[in-house]
């Protein structure tokens, strides 16, 4: 039951900690300049810190607050811890980046932009609302616009800002026009109240899908599905690696959460009975699905093949986020709570893995002054440690046993054949075998080939303790993952929906 | 004499302007430019909201959208400006085309 | 079982493995203890005494039954609605095996002595010995099996220990090639005689003799694939006893040792085909007997022909060996089992002779083979000459050696195969062979031993061979005698040879024999000969309706007429060689393409390597090629496509076309460099490439 | 489960023996290379040990294959047990181990051969720490295949093996490693997306009850997918003789086709054992090859009973392919390794055949072979390795007389040859009569074709053993020095093996017999939709 905008108040307080904290780390700038310049950081951390406490009070809530703008169940819970971790361990990332300690002067405008682009992501996650996902999305993306400029004496730096911002201005533009034709089709911006609009009928089918195929602009420009995708490699490239990592998981995670919300409860049909258990059924006539499967094809095969040819490492997990998109977009074909939890599955994975992907590179990049492939040759010899971490995570992301990445695939193809969406699950492996190649060739190049000059290269304690806090978890929830599993399944009820 | 304005004459203009933006944003070659375009196309949209309200719906939820969108229209123009004097100062070019350095 | 048949069977199983475990001995601590060489020499001897013992106590003395000891080797059990699978081995002891077993031995036994001598000084002399071991068990273990499997089994090893021995003096190429031929060509007849087994075994579930013949008379396996089995058993006796086609190895396995060529590629393996029909005779259709009596003339023949023109001692005696096992075939198939056998035995003991003796004239020349520098030994070497003339008599079959009796029974019985199925191709090319043989073996002989030397200075230095090497000739000259097979030499039938090997009743179903097969006639057969004429022998003809009373018939003429060939042939030699009546050299030029044909073996080896070895070569390059670039090319796919395409890694499309199959590997490369392009690091042209998506999206999904 | 070692099953240390070696390895300072050798030595030994302690206490009356009770050693609990929300049912994968008369061969073997690569590998001489442990975990990996009876199980070993051996051959591998790694692992990684796929579909179209519960849940147990009885009528792959199960049985097949390997899926095969480092091409032919005819015996034959018997002559045809054409390869090479990386392909020819007959000498006859293969190309690969260590080349052609030169060493390798060639009184010989037999009672004539290859096979080996061996000896290989004690002590085991199998199969036959014949009467019965007997 919908609650008042009094009430509602307390149901977001997470939220509003990370605001506060929002200023208060800006503030650093101001007061704590002569004391450690990692001030900011610290506070960011704090605030996270606490939000996480706040969030974890939430746990099991399901309720619609802010007269059904904004929802605080499972669903978004889930993806508030994503968030969290993510927020924090990106943090933590940055206080090693060697790309920022040029730019150290503006910690305080870089870690509030962090907590600022986390709100966004929050929001994203949790937003029932036509405007409010509106809001929301660019909220993130405002943020991240000055993220990935961040360094702005670097000028691919800035290149990458200028291309993300016009393209990202432009597809909100377009969804923000699709958003203008539903509204004006049904007069509402809720999307119960447009659930129940279409269950009436009455709706002009075409101006439906044009609304609709707009909107999906906005959201594949976030998920950075292909053929929206065009910004990802470029801005990946450009911006300082952290921010590169800090996007390609909270920024796309809040996009897909947004996605399978903006679906689920638009189009879900509740009256229909249900085939396969966990199965939910979209409105007759609707063939989102036949998108969203096209779409998914499309975008892991784009990212993997043109993965195949990236000679920069930045470069090439920008193409593999790409297709890990796509992987994740085929548990959303299946329209069922079993796909949804695999996506959810697979969004753990691939924070672990792909953070820790990024970490490495940051390492590497810090160390060698190097992000290209080539020069990562007997990286194995000189820093054995980092280049066994970059291993698994690079296994992790192909999928293969004993890593959690292997899990993560596992239940999607498993929702898929599930469903008897036998072909796309064909297409996903075959996929993955593909991208075995393009891991692999890192892979070669740390360890059959020798290296240059062998000088050896450590890194202190803090950093193999932080990778260690990575690779452990993508190894033993392999070996362990009904927790996860268990989570992700209690997450894919969202408010309102049975 | 008075010509009765309607929902569709809005709705044309609004779809005319954006065209428009998306035409200019496409081909202006000046990033300022390529700005305008997409005001063009945020605030088509702006004046579905606001016809879809004054027209057939009676609730203002429309207008409210509207001055959202306003709101953050200004604010996505101000980073816009931003970056483009950032580059300006880097490249010193505002043609969009120039800045591709970043390709496969 | 009674214990005196315990006590035999122990015996041969001792005979079997005493040479295994000398051979283990040498092979091991050859280099350690010295003149092991002596032990595998007792050994031999021993086992040599036992098999004596074991064959008198059978034969002689107490007319014992077949003695028998099975166990089980495999039991894979059974499922339901399934005959089990289980392998049943052991050997066996009847009349041609004790013989067989003292054949084998007492050959083997003398030879061990004889190499003291000649092979006194050679470099793996020891191994040597080893080997000879090894071979005296398997050639034994396949004597005393009772069954096909194991008989496969032993009959492989001895190939393997032929191969090793032929190829002793591997430095040599020739030798080492020899080897090898001999056994891939083994292997091909094997392949055949392993199909037999497998058609056998899967339509009567055993491989003991016993059982075959009890299922086949059962009626449990006949009609073609009765004779396809019998045939295809034949194979391998085709192989090993270098029989027409496959007899082109023998003649090249002479680059081994002398004596080897004397233990294993004259007395005893080559005679283990002989044997193995013997074995299987019972199974053996009318067809397939036909068949295996023609292969048998046809190789007669066309080896006596051969014979003639070779110049190398050893060659010649190949020949003669291979035209000699020609005749045991023949006897065989035209149904004279004893006489067959008996000539397996004779022909053992005269041919071991030849072979040694030419041994040691070789040993006496410094290792000289060739004929045309020898001449004029007679007086250097007596006792080798003499041997020498006894055997060539016993070959070519004059009254008062073994050799008459048994193959004057077999010509007897081809005679009356003859009447009896009215071809008379078999006797013809069997009666033609008797001239051909008498005539190469003194032409041998006459080169060798008589008139002037050619090569003096080898001459000079020869000398008579040490005693061991001249008292295995003696006794094998002895055992050519008559005597020591019967005391009537005109009559074979009174050996103890042919007495205690009685032809097996045939268990093959009465319409696939050839009716007058049998020892007693066959009412339900049709009797396919109609009664023929005899040639006119003074008294009225009279029909003859079965193999018994043909053989009656025929046996004086028989005789009569091999005896007559035999001396004309000997004439001839000395016409042409000792006498110099005619000269050979006009002879060869008057039929210079005949000769030529001969000379060159009818052009087997050539034949074979123009079409089966260069075939299966050439294939299998082609294969390799194919492997390397089809295949692997399927795999590589359209590199050549992506190659020109990519620009960037050539690398890629090395690895990954390769790993994933062709089309996917094309498209891979399109897709991937097409969409490589679009990301132009233009911001506009994204956009409109994204513009492009929504309507693409649009139109593709309009239709509701 | 009474047979345990400090209260854990035999099963669990013969599986994760090696991974505690691995650790043991990996705490080893580096430098101290002797300690990381003995340590991973004492691993395989160790493991040995309890193979042969399993072998001991087998039963062979007891059957297996589809039959729970039918197996020994069985250790089973939960490994992931998730009472899920009710869509998603009861999701549980087991810790299920245990072994039947068809696995007990491929434990043996895998334990002896690990325990002879690890000889082999002796002198590594470029950063052994990892070479020791990756080999280590590459024998775990092994050892869990040929264990596990639940498939998600089975898979994560199956994968699991892949990494070591990508790292074994492309490290340690010769001159063109890392185009043979590259290939192997996109292979292998290929086949195996199949089987997930496939073992998927089973997931979902078998539900059994829970024994906890009470509650129907999907399993991975591969026992549960065997009995039809199990299968939803109306799920993908349920029923007889449908067209999807068709469809699993192929893609299974490829799965495993690939790793045996299956003409025409072979190609990086000779690549790889050329590549591979000595002790790492022992491991490919010796146990790798057999996880894939292992596959279809434990997984594609008894699940998909139908379509076996639907596709039971194409599998001879391809067995009859391999035979031939393997050996004609074989035939033409002039590398050493690859001529025997070929005879693998020709030999692993003769265990499709055999069980392709379905027919229980047939079945025998191919698993024996398996055995003997992995035994005997072993050796073959060993004698290679000792020549190259020599040499430093492999092409025949640049040998000859080494018979004098290496007297020891001939004699090992004449074994071997003789071994490969199918000599009687040697091991092969047994297995592959065995298979001729069974595979001339179900098809003729592609056996009589197949045997073609016994005799090309002869000449192929012959020719290398000519080449190599006999004729006069090369000046520059006067110095070559014989085998020595350390290549003895991999060579004796296995030529032991070799003769007595070759004079008594039984030994291994006996406890293989009444799994293979309950294996056979299942797959004909439940093929043809009778019930099995239990």
């Amino acid at each position: 039951m919908a609650q008042t905008i009094y009430q509602s108040f307390s149901y977001i307080l997470p939220e509003t900690i990370l605001a506060i904290f929002f200023v208060l780390t800006l503030l650093t700038a101001i007061v704590g300049k002569r004391r450690s310049k990692y001030l900011p950081a610290y506070m960011a951390l704090l605030g996270f810190v606490i939000a996480g406490i706040f969030v974890f009070n939430q746990i099991g809530t399901d309720e619609l607050v802010f007269s059904g703008m904004y929802a605080v169940d499972p669903f978004s819970w889930f993806f508030k811890i994503i968030f969290l971790v993510a927020g924090i361990l990106i943090i933590l990332f940055s206080l090693q980046s060697r790309e920022l300690e040029a730019a150290s002067t503006k910690y305080a405008e870089y870690f509030s932009l962090i907590i600022s682009l986390t709100i966004g992501a929050f929001f994203m996650a949790g937003s029932t609302n036509l405007l409010m996902m509106y809001l929301s999305l660019e909220l993130v993306s405002i943020s991240s616009y000055i993220l990935s400029g961040f360094t702005k004496e670097s000028a691919r730096a800035d290149e990458a800002s200028l291309k993300y911002v016009i393209y990202g201005a432009f597809s909100s533009g377009l969804m923000l026009y699709g958003i203008s034709l539903l509204y004006g089709m049904t007069g509402e911006t809720n999307l119960y109240a447009f659930n129940q609009a279409i269950a009436m009928g009455g709706i002009q089918k075409i101006t439906l899908l044009i609304a609709i195929v707009l909107i999906l602009v906005g959201l594949g420009y976030k998920i950075s599905a292909v053929p929206f995708h065009f910004w990802t490699p470029d801005v990946y490239e450009g911006a300082p690696i952290t921010v590169t990592a800090f996007l390609s998981v909270t920024s796309k995670a809040a996009g897909f959460a947004m996605l399978i919300r903006f679906f689920k409860i638009g189009f879900i049909d509740v009256a229909a009975q249900p085939v396969v258990a966990g199965m939910w059924e979209i409105f007759r006539g609707f063939r989102w699905t036949d998108i969203i499967a096209a779409l998914s094809v499309l975008t892991m095969t784009v990212g993997n093949l043109v993965a195949l040819w990236q000679s920069n490492i930045k470069r090439l997990l920008a193409y593999s986020s790409i297709a890990h998109a796509g992987y994740i977009l085929m548990g959303f074909v299946t329209l069922s709570d079993q796909g949804i939890s695999a996506m959810l599955m697979y969004f753990v994975a691939y924070l672990l893995m792909n953070l820790g992907a990024f970490y490495v590179v940051m390492l590497v990049a810090n160390k060698y002054h190097t992000e290209n492939i080539d020069d990562y040759k007997g990286l194995g010899y000189r820093s054995p440690y980092v280049a066994f971490a970059l291993t698994v995570f690079l296994f992790s992301l192909t999928g293969i046993p004993p890593t959690f990445g292997f899990i993560g695939k596992f239940y999607l193809f498993a929702a898929l054949i599930h469903t008897n969406y036998i072909w796309l699950a064909i297409v996903g492996v075959l996929n993955s075998v593909v991208s075995l190649y393009y891991y692999l060739k890192v892979v070669k190049n740390m360890y059959l080939q020798q290296p240059v000059e062998t000088s050896r290269v450590s890194f202190d304690f803090g950093t193999n303790l932080l990778m260690t806090l990575l690779v452990v978890p993508n190894i033993l929830l392999m070996l362990y993952f009904s927790p996860v599993l268990a989570w992700a399944q209690n997450s894919v009820t969202m408010f309102g929906i049975r | 004499m008075n010509l009765h304005v309607g929902l569709t004459d809005f709705l044309v203009v609004s779809a005319i302007l954006f065209s428009l933006g998306i035409y200019g944003v496409v081909t202006r070659k000046n990033a300022i430019m390529v700005l305008m375009g997409i005001e063009l196309i945020l605030n088509s949209a702006n004046l579905n909201f606001v016809a879809f309200t004054r027209f057939g719906l009676m609730n203002l939820t429309g207008q409210v959208i509207a001055l959202f969108v306003i709101i953050l229209a200004a604010a996505e123009a101000a980073i816009l400006l931003a970056i483009v004097l950032n580059i300006h100062q880097q490249l010193d070019t505002v043609n969009v085309d120039e800045v591709d350095k970043l390709k496969n | 079982m009674s214990p005196i048949d315990t006590t035999l069977l122990n015996l041969a199983i001792a005979v079997l493995f005493l040479p295994l475990a000398g051979f283990t001995l040498l092979i091991f601590f050859g280099k350690k203890i010295p003149r092991l060489d002596l032990v595998e020499t007792g050994i031999l001897f021993l086992s040599l005494a036992f098999s004596l013992y074991i064959m008198i106590e059978k034969i002689f003395i107490l007319h014992l039954g077949t003695l028998d000891l099975t166990f089980r080797w495999i039991d894979i059990g059974a499922i339901v609605g399934h005959p089990g699978f289980v392998l049943d081995i052991g050997i066996a002891i009847d009349n041609i095996t004790a013989i067989m077993l003292v054949v084998v031995t007492l050959i083997s036994s003398l030879v061990h002595l004889f190499s003291f001598g000649y092979m006194r000084d050679d470099i793996r002399y020891i191994r040597y010995y080893a080997y000879l071991g090894f071979f005296s068990f398997s050639m034994l273990g396949i004597v005393l099996s009772n069954n096909i499997l194991m008989m496969y089994v032993f009959w492989e090893l001895v190939g393997i220990s032929s191969y090793l021995l032929i190829g002793h003096w591997y430095e040599k190429k020739s030798a080492s090639d020899a080897g090898k031929k001999a056994f891939i060509v083994n292997r091909v007849g094997d392949v055949g005689f392993f199909i037999g087994i497998m058609i056998v075994f899967t339509s009567l579930h055993t491989v003991l003799f016993s059982g075959i013949f009890k299922g086949i008379a059962a009626g449990q396996l006949s009609g073609p694939l009765l004779t396809a089995a019998g045939i295809l058993i034949f194979c391998g006796a085709v192989g090993k006893s270098a029989q027409f086609p496959l007899h082109v190895w023998l003649p090249d396995a002479m680059e081994g040792p002398t004596p080897v060529s004397a233990l294993i590629h004259a007395a005893t393996m080559v005679a283990a085909g002989v044997y193995l029909v013997a074995r299987v005779y019972p199974m053996l259709t009318g067809d397939a007997l036909t068949v295996i009596a023609y292969i048998g003339a046809v190789t007669a023949f066309l080896a006596a022909t051969i014979a003639i023109t070779q110049n190398d001692i050893k060659k010649v005696l190949a020949y003669s060996t291979i035209s000699q096992l020609g005749y045991m075939i023949l006897g065989l198939g035209v149904g004279a089992f004893s006489a067959g056998f008996f000539h397996l035995v004779t022909h053992a003991a005269f041919k071991a002779g030849l072979f040694l003796g030419s041994g040691s004239v070789i040993y006496a020349m410094h290792h000289e083979q060739d004929m045309r520098r020898m001449g004029g030994l007679r007086r250097k070497m007596p006792i080798t000459y003499w041997a020498f003339v006894i055997f060539s008599l016993s070959i070519s079959g004059i009254p008062f050696t073994s050799g008459f009796l048994s193959k004057d029974s077999i010509l007897g019985g081809a005679l009356a195969y003859g009447m009896l199925s009215g071809n008379y191709i078999i006797p013809i090319l069997g009666y033609g062979v008797v001239f051909l043989t008498a005539f190469y073996m003194f032409r041998l002989i006459i080169m060798t031993f008589h008139g002037e030397p050619r090569d003096h200075h080898k001459f000079e230095h020869a000398k008579e061979s040490p005693a061991v090497m001249t008292i295995p000739l003696v006794v094998l000259a002895a055992l050519s005698l008559f005597v020591f097979y019967t005391f009537n030499p005109f009559s074979p039938e009174s050996s103890w040879v042919m007495k205690s090997v009685v032809k097996p009743e045939s268990v093959v179903p009465a319409a696939q024999t050839r009716g007058w097969d049998n020892p007693v006639p066959v009412e339900t057969a049709s009797v396919p000969s109609t009664p023929n004429t005899l040639p006119q022998m003074g008294n009225q003809t009279r029909s003859v309706t079965y193999y018994g009373e043909a053989l009656e018939e025929s046996h004086y003429v028989g005789m009569g007429l091999s005896l007559t060939l035999a001396f004309l042939g000997i004439l001839a030699a000395f016409v042409v060689y000792q006498w110099k009546k005619v000269d050979a050299e006009k002879l060869k030029q008057s039929v210079k393409p005949v000769y030529t044909f001969l000379l060159n073996k009818w052009y087997f080896d050539e034949l074979y390597g123009a079409t089966v070895v260069a075939g299966t070569v050439g294939v299998s390059k082609a294969f390799a090629w194919f492997d390397g670039h089809v295949i692997d090319g399927i795999v590589n796919g359209a590199a050549a496509f992506t190659r020109g395409a990519s620009s960037l890694s050539g690398k890629f499309d090395h690895y990954v076309v390769d790993g994933l199959v062709n089309f996917s590997a094309w498209f891979t490369g399109l897709l991937g460099k097409g969409v490589r392009r679009v990301q132009t690091g233009k911001v506009q042209t994204y956009i409109v490439f994204a513009l492009l998506g929504v309507l693409i999206i649009f139109f593709a999904f309009r239709q509701f | 489960m009474q047979y345990q070692f400090l209260g854990i099953g035999f099963l669990t240390w013969i599986t994760f023996l090696p991974v505690l070696g691995m650790v043991v390895v990996l705490l080893i300072p580096r430098g101290n290379t002797t300690a990381m050798k003995w340590t991973a030595l004492a691993a395989t030994v160790l493991q040995l040990v309890f193979a042969v302690l399993i072998w001991i206490n087998f039963n062979p009356s007891l059957s297996g294959i589809n039959d729970a009770s039918g197996f020994q050693f069985i250790e089973k609990t939960r490994w992931i047990d998730l009472q899920g929300v009710g869509w998603f049912g009861h999701v549980a994968v087991d810790y299920f181990l245990g072994i039947d008369g068809l696995s007990l061969p491929m434990v043996i073997l895998t334990a002896i051969i690990s325990f002879v690569g690890m000889i082999a590998s002796w002198n590594i001489n470029k950063a052994q720490k990892g070479y020791f442990a990756l080999y280590l975990l590459l024998d775990t990996g092994m050892m869990g295949v040929f264990v596990a009876l639940d498939m998600f199980l089975f898979y994560v070993f199956w994968e699991l093996m892949l990494l070591p051996m990508y790292f074994l051959i492309g490290i340690w591998g010769g001159p063109r490693r890392e185009y043979a790694a590259i290939k192997f692992f996109l292979y292998t990684l290929l086949g195996s997306v199949l089987i997930l796929l496939v073992m998927l579909g089973l997931y979902f179209s078998v539900s059994v009850k829970d024994p906890t519960t009470g509650q129907m849940m999907h399993t991975f147990n591969m026992l549960d997918f065997m009995n039809a009885k199990n299968f939803d009528p109306n799920s993908l792959l349920g029923g007889l003789g449908t067209y999807w199960r068709y469809v699993a049985f192929i893609a299974l097949f490829i799965g495993f086709a690939i790793k045996v390997p299956v003409f025409p899926f072979h190609t990086w095969l000779p690549d790889a054992h050329v590549e591979a480092p000595t002790a790492i091409s022992v491991i490919l032919a010796g146990v790798l090859l057999k996880m894939g005819t292992y596959g279809f015996l434990r997984i594609s034959f008894p699940i998909f009973p139908d379509a076996m018997l639907k596709f039971a002559f194409p599998l001879a045809i391809l067995g009859f392919i391999n035979i031939v054409y393997g050996a004609l390869c074989a035939m033409a090479q002039t590398d050493f390794k690859k001529m025997i990386a070929y005879s693998s392909i020709s030999h692993m020819g003769v265990v499709l055949l055999g069980i392709a007959a379905l027919n229980t000498q047939g079945v025998a006859g191919g698993v024996l072979q398996m055995f003997n293969h992995g035994i005997v190309t072993a050796m073959l690969f060993l004698v290679v390795g000792v020549i190259y260590d020599r040499a430093h080349t492999r092409d025949l052609s640049a040998f000859g007389g080494l018979a004098n030169q290496m007297p020891v060493y001939t004699g090992v390798m004449t074994v071997a040859f003789f071994a490969a060639i199918g000599l009687p009184g040697l091991s092969e010989f047994v297995s592959e009569m065995l298979s001729y037999l069974g595979a001339f009672q179900s098809f003729q004539w592609v056996a009589i074709f197949s045997s073609i290859g016994i005799v090309l096979t002869a000449g192929y080996m012959l020719w290398a053993l000519q080449r190599v061996f006999l004729g006069q000896l090369p000046d520059k290989w006067k110095g070559l020095p014989d085998v020595n004690g350390r290549e003895l002590v991999a060579f004796v085991p296995l030529m032991v093996v070799v003769i007595l199998l070759g004079i008594f199969p039984s030994i291994m036959l006996h406890p293989m017999n009444a799994s293979l014949n309950h294996l056979v009467e299942f797959v004909q019965k439940a093929g043809s939709g009778l019930v099995a007997t239990k």
